[in-house]
């Protein structure tokens, strides 16, 4: 396994999808916690280099079981030009109030944990 | 294309089966800030078993604890980098143009 | 001054929060039948989950993830989620021990059964994971557990045959006609309680919500090696009264009464009751411990805001999973179920799903994407994969034994 | 997402399931005599609510941590009277069984009244008694096991 040549494309930092990016944990530009990434969508560019555009947000919590995808439009994305570092997790330089993948948070928050007296109030 | 959809899938070469896609490698043009520059697929990493691979042992340099690594490592022992233009076709399974090559699978440290 | 301070809060807290239901039931029934044969079964659980609290305390610290964030990374998400699961039922189960163990203690306070308890305890707990501040919260469960060291005290007035107890400790096979196998099964009961993965899961969500960092390590260290060892004292010292009183009288402990019974023979009523504050704080603390991991480990397999230090409108799924599991905890109790009966049931799926999380933590705190260059050293590494063994078998053994034995009868 | 299992994986689960099989097969011949189980654990409790009407009596325990030590063997009792009744034996256990029986029936008489008056004066005779009773029924619980 290891005697196999290196794949010369390397003039930038290599990255495997598994080992560094799926499942990570999203990151707002205040690191404050937004979803994980479960899976990447992929272009074809020009000159017909496949390349990552958009990060598809979600766990496998709330994942599909049988394989099936949800129609693109209701896709909760992320633009890949918002990354700003691959650590362990991923960092991006938006503000998750800005985030429409939230929805699901914002009806818990609007619907549930609001309606309970203290439901604002800072524990500290 | 969703990643999803080739993660996982039998990868064959004229017919023959191969193994299976275990994960897709890309080069970030800028480094610093991931976002600014594309991400170019490289290729995929085919290897015998999707189960624990993750656990990405194989490919860095992650030495330790020794008896762990080598019972990964001996699971993905025959894993290899393919690059994406040997690959004819992406669908329900991986078809490889017939003189692809095979590369390493290491990440460079 | 406030750092020494500090330092002896977190000690306290952890030897206080060490001892929860089912370290004082499975002592406690291991002492009254076996004497103390099984101690050196806590003594290797408590090593045990101090090596596991460091590894994972060093991988958040390090790498600002938490033990569930680390697990969906590292297995994605289909193999995750089974590890989720089983994990969460095993907390789930450990809650709703707790929440009886706590009824259970007002029971020997006032008298009054204790399913009345159920529903005010849960709305309780509910309402201090709601509204209290938690650092108020977490010392004093810790500190007011420190009263079960009333068992020491009582095993010394009880003033035993050490020599005796010496053998006990010494000789690995029962001489009371207890058969190898419900040996076998009350050493893997008696690891699963000591080394109970909601522990890990506290503490390791606790250094990612308090932002520790590679300066914090020191204070995990200390924390670990001297709170947990001497929360395995306490444990000894459960089994050691129970050995002393119970086993000569024939009693096989099946209650929480008979746990306290032996302090209240040593130190009378003073004691007795010294004691039981001891344990309605324990089981308190850890009550709030259990409810919260379960929220830890869902949010942050999820990738929600989670947190005891938000506003709960700033992490709204993370409160409603904490008030879903109290309200399931809660009906289940109301039930009338003997809490000891689950306790017994959540020490045996502690050591089954202790594997689940232990596995990948081991080998996050070996990837320098985690923990830069505080990897393993050789030596822990060895530790830690003797450990993996030990984790293995027991968590494999577990279900067996507990079928052949029918749960040690 | 990737959620189809791959063959390769099904081969564990079906491992697991074999172990679990064999080991539950195996379940049914070590188990311990039912019996001598039954009549340990009422011992037990005849013995844990001498203890408890004792130390109350001594006043080393609080009336509420002694009541609810006996409430406690009194619950156990009844379960132990439960499955003696319904338990099936032969041989010579069939006669240890029907001794037992009257036996357990007399100290949960002895654990009623207990927990009915627990501080009155007749404790003294009620602690007697139920430490004969636990006696009596270990010493069945070991002709059980002998008559096995």
């Amino acid at each position: 396994m290891t005697d196999l040549p290196q794949h010369p494309d390397r003039n930038g930092r290599l990255v495997d999808a598994n080992l560094h990016l799926l499942d990570r944990q999203v990151l707002d530009r205040d690191d404050r916690p937004i979803l994980a990434a479960g899976d990447l969508e992929l272009e074809q560019s020009d000159e017909g280099r496949w390349h990552i555009v958009r990060v598809i947000l979600g766990s496998g919590l709330t994942a599909r079981f049988f394989g099936a995808h949800r129609p693109a439009s209701t896709r909760d994305t992320l633009d890949w030009d918002i990354i700003t570092d691959l650590g362990a997790a991923i960092s991006t330089d938006v503000d998750r109030d800005d985030v429409d993948a939230l929805w699901t948070e914002r009806w818990w928050r609007d619907h549930v944990i609001v309606k309970i007296p203290g439901g604002q109030h800072d524990p500290g | 294309m969703i990643l999803g959809d080739i993660l996982s899938r039998p990868v064959e070469c004229g017919g023959e089966r191969i193994g299976v896609v275990v994960d897709a490698r890309f080069v970030l043009r800028d480094a610093d800030r991931p976002g600014r520059a594309p991400a170019d697929l490289v290729g995929l990493l085919v290897g015998q078993h999707t189960g624990m691979a993750f656990l990405g042992y194989e490919r860095s340099s992650v030495a330790r604890p020794h008896l762990l690594n080598r019972w990964l490592a001996y699971r993905q022992r025959d894993c290899f980098l393919v690059d994406i233009d040997d690959v004819a076709h992406l669908g329900e399974v991986v078809e490889l143009r017939a003189d692809f090559d095979r590369w390493s699978p290491m990440l460079p440290e | 001054m406030k750092r020494i301070f500090g330092v002896a809060l977190g000690i306290l807290t952890a030897i206080g929060g060490f001892v929860d239901i089912g370290d004082l039931v499975t002592n406690a029934v291991v002492g009254s039948r076996f004497g103390l044969s099984l101690a050196w079964v806590v003594v290797v659980g408590v090593i045990g989950i101090s090596l596991f609290a460091h590894m994972s305390g060093k991988v958040t610290a390090l790498s600002g993830r938490a033990t569930f964030d680390i697990i969906r990374e590292r297995l994605g998400p289909r193999a995750a989620l089974a590890n989720l699961t089983g994990s969460l039922a095993m907390t789930l189960l450990t809650l709703m021990a707790e929440i009886g163990g706590v009824a259970l203690a007002l029971q020997l306070l006032t008298g009054i059964v204790p399913v009345v308890y159920i529903l005010p305890v849960a709305v309780l707990l509910w309402l201090i994971l709601w509204r209290v501040k938690f650092s108020i919260l977490e010392n004093v469960a810790g500190l007011m557990g420190l009263l079960l060291i009333a068992f020491v005290i009582a095993l010394f007035q009880l003033g035993p045959d050490w020599g005796e107890l010496g053998r006990q400790v010494a000789q690995d096979l029962p001489s009371t006609g207890e058969n190898g196998l419900t040996y076998a099964f009350y050493a893997v009961a008696l690891f699963g309680a000591a080394m109970t993965p909601y522990e890990v899961f506290f503490f390791s969500s606790g250094a990612a919500e308090d932002h520790w960092t590679s300066r914090d390590l020191w204070l995990s260290r200390v924390n670990v090696s001297v709170g947990f060892p001497l929360g395995g004292l306490l444990s000894i010292a459960i089994a050691g009264c129970a050995a002393v009183v119970m086993l000569p009288a024939g009693i096989g402990v099946s209650s929480l009464s008979q746990v306290v019974a032996p302090v209240g023979v040593a130190l009378g009523i003073a004691g007795l009751i010294v004691v039981v504050v001891g344990v309605l704080a324990a089981t308190s603390g850890a009550a709030i411990e259990t409810a919260l991991s379960c929220g830890y480990a869902i949010a942050q397999f999820a990738g929600w805001p989670w947190g005891k230090r938000l506003r709960p409108s700033q992490a709204p799924q993370f409160h409603a999973v904490l008030l879903g599991v109290i309200v399931i905890s809660c009906l289940v109790m109301l039930s009338g179920i003997d809490p000891v009966v689950v306790t017994e049931f959540s020490v045996v799926f502690s050591a089954v799903a202790l594997p689940l999380t232990y596995f990948p933590i081991l080998v996050v705190a070996n990837d320098p994407q985690y923990v830069g260059e505080h990897t393993n050293g050789p030596i822990l590494n060895f530790l830690a994969m003797i450990y993996l063994v030990i984790v293995m078998v027991a968590a494999l053994a577990a279900v067996p034994l507990m079928v052949l034995t029918k749960m040690g009868a | 997402m990737r959620w189809r299992r791959p063959v390769s994986d099904r081969r564990p689960l079906a491992v697991v399931a074999a172990a679990v099989l064999a080991v539950a097969l195996a379940g049914c011949g070590i188990a311990k005599d039912p019996l001598g189980v039954t009549l340990g654990d009422a011992s037990s409790a005849a013995s844990s609510a001498a203890l408890a009407l004792e130390q109350h009596d001594d006043g080393r325990l609080t009336k509420a941590a002694a009541a609810t030590m006996v409430d406690d063997a009194r619950t156990e009792l009844a379960t132990a009277g439960k499955q003696l009744a319904e338990l099936s034996t032969s041989g010579e256990q069939t006669a240890v069984q029907r001794d037992a029986l009257d036996v357990l029936a007399r100290s949960v008489q002895h654990v009623h009244e207990a927990s009915a008056d627990l501080g009155s004066s007749r404790a003294r005779d009620l602690i007697d008694r139920l430490r004969a009773d636990a006696d009596d029924l270990e010493r069945l619980e070991q002709a059980a096991v002998d008559a096995r």
